[in-house]
């Protein structure tokens, strides 16, 4: 047996022992999915226990080297991980920023006592995380923001405002991108790290089209921050969030893989003997659909293995959420006046039609398809202009 | 056959463009949806409805309407859209009305005055599954006594809760898929055996499920004829399929409206987003996408008021195309407002769910195109 | 009787007394079609009977005024006399660029005399006529053509080369745009009207992906032209161009609309009981079909009216020829195998696959989709920007 | 599976590129068309590529061949899609030799030598209608004597005028549209009864259609089992799918150079036409939809080479998915290239024809679609 069939043996054996039979059932909505941090209120005790026992073992980062919380696994035995949660269907341990976007970055960026104090805390989701990025007038353009810290010496006094802070209202920080050089466009961004109980910091939801509201707007009114929570050079924060935005587009490229059914009109077989242009579509939409999944594969195994342009994850953004949003108007075609239900149980409360339309985010969220395309062309195509 | 609206036309899309910008604009939906309306709609609104001439539009002259025909509700249905008004016109005053133009008239004396004083609502139980299949009815009607006693289900029956009367279609003969064998009833709201449960829909109106458990009713019940029913369902559909579509038109022509503004107001980058070419091309080919669908709208509206055998056809293309451009321009609509357009602050997101609703009604994109090939041998 | 119906009956009449038989079946191709000109050789006595039947009735222009050769139609029994064309299935004595393009120009901007001069001669089908437009180096950006004119008192010495002459070859006239202000980017244009067989003029057929060669290059050497063949002001060709462009784009417009058949999938009804995707797009397509059906009919009662945008022309060439373009791929999927054969008598020695490729061409002549795009976002939708 | 290329595979993508485009570009193809070539292809060109060691890629190594997979030979056929070149290679070195591996030595140890050499060509005779459709063969093969006597016809045979055997698939039992039934057959193309009418396809390639008039064969002829010809048959397919997927992949990205690199370098209004956002949106989104088929098919290819029951799926995937990026990338080169688009002598024209062509070779982008929906059960 080879060293990875063993650590797959093991591995399994591990989950076997510690997931819990209720950690082994889909989450049955946002409210029962752990996001951990100081306030969070655990849905059960299998939900606590089976965070502890990963964090316990290093596997909420099971990539990350053992001292910064992690496990210190390979990327195959990560792989092989991965691949036994699933066929245990066992639920991810703990959702959380600070392991998706701000973990990766400060292992690239930040100085050695910040992965010391801050990795462990996100490991152990002792700290929930939120992402100060856009402003009201910048979205796309996302340099031209204006929330300003002034200089003080041993600290920055932070003015201005932030828009589509995911989950602000939840948050205990927030890693924030903040002007401090208003002569230099790019090179005048720092990213900082703050509690969001500091002085001067106020959240207010923003509620969507969906009805929900994931979303704040955050205002900050002479908030203090220390200097030692910079991650990366002054001025040079422009660089980190780059790099973190590589990190989420992947995220939100993988949507279109679709994690669960490999086809989308197999799901509604029963509905479509009497529906020949709407199976077309399907039909037509499975090809995207599979040719996007094969798409994926590939593009991981060119990334790890460096073959991958370093603009392409801005393809696989746009790719995958645009399908995203079409598998979801097929759905919602496919379910007919039966989704069309927004208030009523036999709906889950118009679970259908809400996620639908939380999918029309996906191209916006996290660079526009728009950008992407500017991107892609400029970047990987070598297309000439502005 | 003129393809451009005539000099009473005009006036009147002059009036009801005027009267539902000022009485009933976006603010009047969120209102009613924001205070959670049990009828998804203002009764106050339906009585200015009929003060304008509305209700009326085609209940024939000798019935006390104004006799004008498909062309002219259209207008009225296009305003409603662009301003996403709440209001049972479309299945009062435009399903309903065809319907009961076939009635006899003690029917037509019933309910008409009550539609013209806009008093009355009217619900259509025509759905008994999730997607749009009129020849499958299967809700059964059999004879009792001089009457009727009917059985089944119906679903998507909007404003079903508020209506004061339901046109119930149901099969008295035949297997469901042949179109012989269907009746069309009128069964009051408070007929024994009948329950509802009525849900709000993605574009806050509300729709109801209703159970018919042995409701009896008379044989004066009957709308048209016994078995007959297709015929007179069939201009049902294509009132309600051409009027829908063109309700469509003018959801998103309001949506595209909305973002062609914004389009030229927000900044990036330095510049108007409206500058970019790559938005503009998309623009004028949703600008395009539009035109056509408000065409193949006029044309079935002019086929439908010159009683030609066409108007079947043109009722699915005008709803097809219809479907398509206010999908897109919806569609375009949230994405070119950005961040914005996901919140419920803006109005964009309100389109997007009215055109999703719409397109369910009567019949989605695919069951026309479907219809559209039938028609033509394929 | 109404005036219009007793019109009518007597053009049906007409029609029936003058169409030869042979007149009122489709033409078998290209060449079986009547362009006139000097160096037109009739197929036949049938065809040649036809259009001088027709010129002599003033039926080949019948909305034209009489002293220019026309009938002086109104537009209501213009639009009966096609209807009863179509009705006898009689074919259009003359297909001619000066029907078309020029004629409508002198109508509007030519002199007294070069109306009685020219018309009469283009109604009659005695001179085939071609257009000077495009340059190898200026497509869509039109107004950057270089072929120049220079002023020597009573006559101009054009000197350049124009590209996608349509017929060249083949014509006897070509109206022409020509260079005559080299400071004045617009306003230094004329439009001239000369003989092919100038000295100095030569032409070289341009072959197609179709395998045709309707277009050519065509070459200026010292070609004197005389003043009075100017139409409209010096320098103010421009404006004539436009005018003329607007007249091509409405033509080329109505290739959507299908002439014959209202539903493609109609036509293809028998094989597609087996491909219920290719059946799905037929639909889809008939749909977009009919509407640009309905579409071209109130585009035109809005033109007529003066009710339609003047730049309405632009869009309906964008949707007609992208549709046609559409329609054509779609035949040619129909068709399968049997529309690949490029050289056998079976295929007509390709005619579905040449007509294919020639509707590639629609989105480009007459002004490129984009342009199309352009001028409607800017002047119909009154986007900002250059 | 790794779904990248190893070093070996990387090293065959190089030289297939560098010989194509050195011995097979663009005006090979012109050269060959313009001297009206009666095969379509260079005799000299197919002994080239035996020289290369191509045409035995899958050959087995036990029967002399390279024994490699379909990875490699789409690395071949996507160089020969890029430069378009004319070779029997799809027919003979992926179809034929698919099927001969599953036929008896005397019948490998025939045709296999010939093949390796660049000296045999071998045509398939499959279709017998306008559109592809399998299990429709109707072509009846009757027990004569020893062996079996065809009688029928075919269509759209691909280099079948200049083919030494033709592999013809055949009825012997069932009935039109059983998949049961099915037999192939070696017929040599001196055959008695066989006659053969060649027509240049719009790609400039040769195509025949044949008439079997009581052709007789001995039962050595037959390929498989006698009845189980749809196994050899559906590995054919997979293989001729996937195939002609990948030579796709290459024919659409050959089209997207010429384009990209004509949209940097053509000026209008006083601008390179590449600056234009709405062409460089529409060029990344190219980009992005020939990402994605090239990804489909080398899934397809590895599924294959894994004898993986998903190869059945996957090949339907990419060859739907590469029509449709393909057909795009043709489309978007001429429309970009404007009026020099339409000339003849521009080669994006001659991409546009060969995606035309290929498209229709074992199924097209709907037949492929309507696949992966039955073979996901609706």
């Amino acid at each position: 047996m080879s060293d990875l069939e063993s650590f797959r043996t093991e591995i399994r054996a591990w989950i076997e022992a510690n997931c819990p039979a209720e950690m082994r059932t889909p989450a049955r909505g946002d409210d029962d999915v752990c996001w951990g941090g100081r306030n969070f209120v655990f849905q059960s005790d299998a939900q606590k226990a089976w965070l502890e026992r990963c964090a316990e073992a290093g596997l909420t980062v099971p990539d990350w080297p053992k001292e910064c919380g992690g496990a210190g696994l390979s990327p195959a035995e990560t792989k092989i991980f991965r691949q036994e949660m699933a066929r245990a269907s066992a639920r991810s341990p703990l959702n959380s920023f600070g392991i998706w976007m701000l973990g990766p970055a400060l292992l690239k960026f930040g100085s050695e006592e910040q992965k010391r104090h801050y990795l462990p805390q996100i490991a152990r989701g002792e700290i929930r995380w939120c992402q100060g990025y856009s402003e009201p007038g910048s979205g796309s353009d996302l340099v031209s923001l204006q929330t300003f810290g002034q200089d003080k010496g041993d600290h920055w006094v932070v003015n201005g405002q932030k828009i589509w802070t995911s989950y602000a209202d939840k948050a205990d920080w927030i890693f924030c991108l903040v002007r401090t050089d208003k002569e230099n466009k790019y090179q005048g961004i720092s990213f900082l790290l703050f509690d969001m109980t500091t002085p001067g910091v106020t959240t207010k939801p923003i509620k969507l089209i969906s009805g929900n509201s994931p979303f704040c707007e955050t205002f900050f009114d002479n908030v203090v921050v220390p200097k030692h929570q910079i991650v990366g050079e002054l001025n040079r924060g422009w660089d980190v969030a780059k790099y973190l935005l590589g990190h989420e587009r992947e995220m939100i490229s993988g949507m279109g893989g679709d994690g669960g059914t490999a086809s989308l009109g197999g799901g509604f077989k029963d509905a479509l003997g009497d529906e020949p242009i709407l199976r077309a579509q399907l039909a037509m939409f499975d090809v995207e659909s599979l040719a996007f999944r094969a798409h994926s594969e590939r593009f991981m195994d060119e990334w790890k293995t460096g073959k991958a342009h370093p603009a392409y994850s801005n393809l696989m953004k746009y790719i995958g959420t645009e399908l995203n949003k079409k598998r979801h108007e097929l759905v919602m075609a496919a379910g007919g006046s039966d989704y069309l239900e927004w208030e009523s149980k036999r709906s889950n409360e118009g679970k259908r039609a809400r996620d639908w339309l939380r999918t029309k985010a996906n191209s916006i969220e996290g660079g526009t398809s728009e950008v992407m395309l500017n991107v892609v062309a400029k970047r990987i195509l070598d297309m000439p202009g502005a | 056959m003129a393809m451009t609206y005539n000099e009473d036309q005009s006036m009147l899309r002059d009036s009801a463009h005027d009267f539902m910008k000022s009485e009933a604009p976006v603010a009047h939906l969120r209102k009613y949806r924001d205070m959670d309306c049990k009828d998804g709609f203002s009764h106050d609104l339906w009585k200015q409805f009929a003060e304008m001439g509305f209700t009326g539009i085609l209940i024939p002259e000798a019935d006390g309407g104004l006799g004008m025909g498909h062309i002219e509700a259209g207008i009225v249905l296009e305003e409603i859209g662009r301003n996403l008004s709440p209001s049972p016109f479309l299945s009062t005053s435009v399903v309903a009305v065809e319907a009961l133009k076939a009635a006899d008239k003690a029917m037509r004396d019933r309910w008409f005055p009550g539609i013209l004083a806009g008093e009355t609502v009217i619900g259509i139980a025509l759905e008994e599954g999730k997607k749009h299949h009129p020849e499958k009815i299967a809700l059964k009607a059999e004879r009792s006594g001089n009457g009727f006693k009917l059985s089944g289900s119906k679903q998507f029956v909007v404003q079903g809760s508020s209506a004061d009367m339901l046109i119930v279609a149901a099969r008295t003969a035949g297997a469901a898929g042949e179109t012989d064998g269907l009746t069309l009833f009128a069964v009051d709201k408070d007929a024994a055996g009948l329950s509802m449960e009525a849900a709000r829909t993605v574009d806050s109106a509300m729709a109801a499920r209703l159970d018919l458990n042995g409701v009896e009713v008379t044989a004066d019940a009957v709308i048209g004829d016994v078995n007959g029913g297709w015929a007179v369902l069939s201009k049902m559909l294509n009132a309600g399929r051409t009027g829908s579509a063109a309700e469509m038109v003018g959801v998103g022509t309001g949506a595209m409206d909305l973002t062609f503004d914004y389009l030229k107001q927000r900044k990036q980058f330095g510049r108007v987003i409206g500058e970019f070419q790559a938005l503009q091309h998309r623009a004028a080919h949703l600008y395009g996408e539009m035109e056509m669908a408000r065409s193949a709208v006029l044309k079935a509206q002019n086929f439908l008021d010159d009683d030609d055998p066409r108007a079947e056809l043109y009722a699915s293309v005008a709803k097809a195309k219809a479907g398509l451009a206010c999908n897109l321009s919806v569609r375009e609509g949230v994405q070119m407002h950005g961040g914005i357009g996901m919140t419920d602050e803006y109005d964009i997101g309100l389109y997007m769910k009215r055109d999703r609703a719409l397109s369910e009604f009567m019949g989605d994109i695919y069951f026309h195109a479907d219809r559209v090939a039938k028609l033509n041998g394929y």
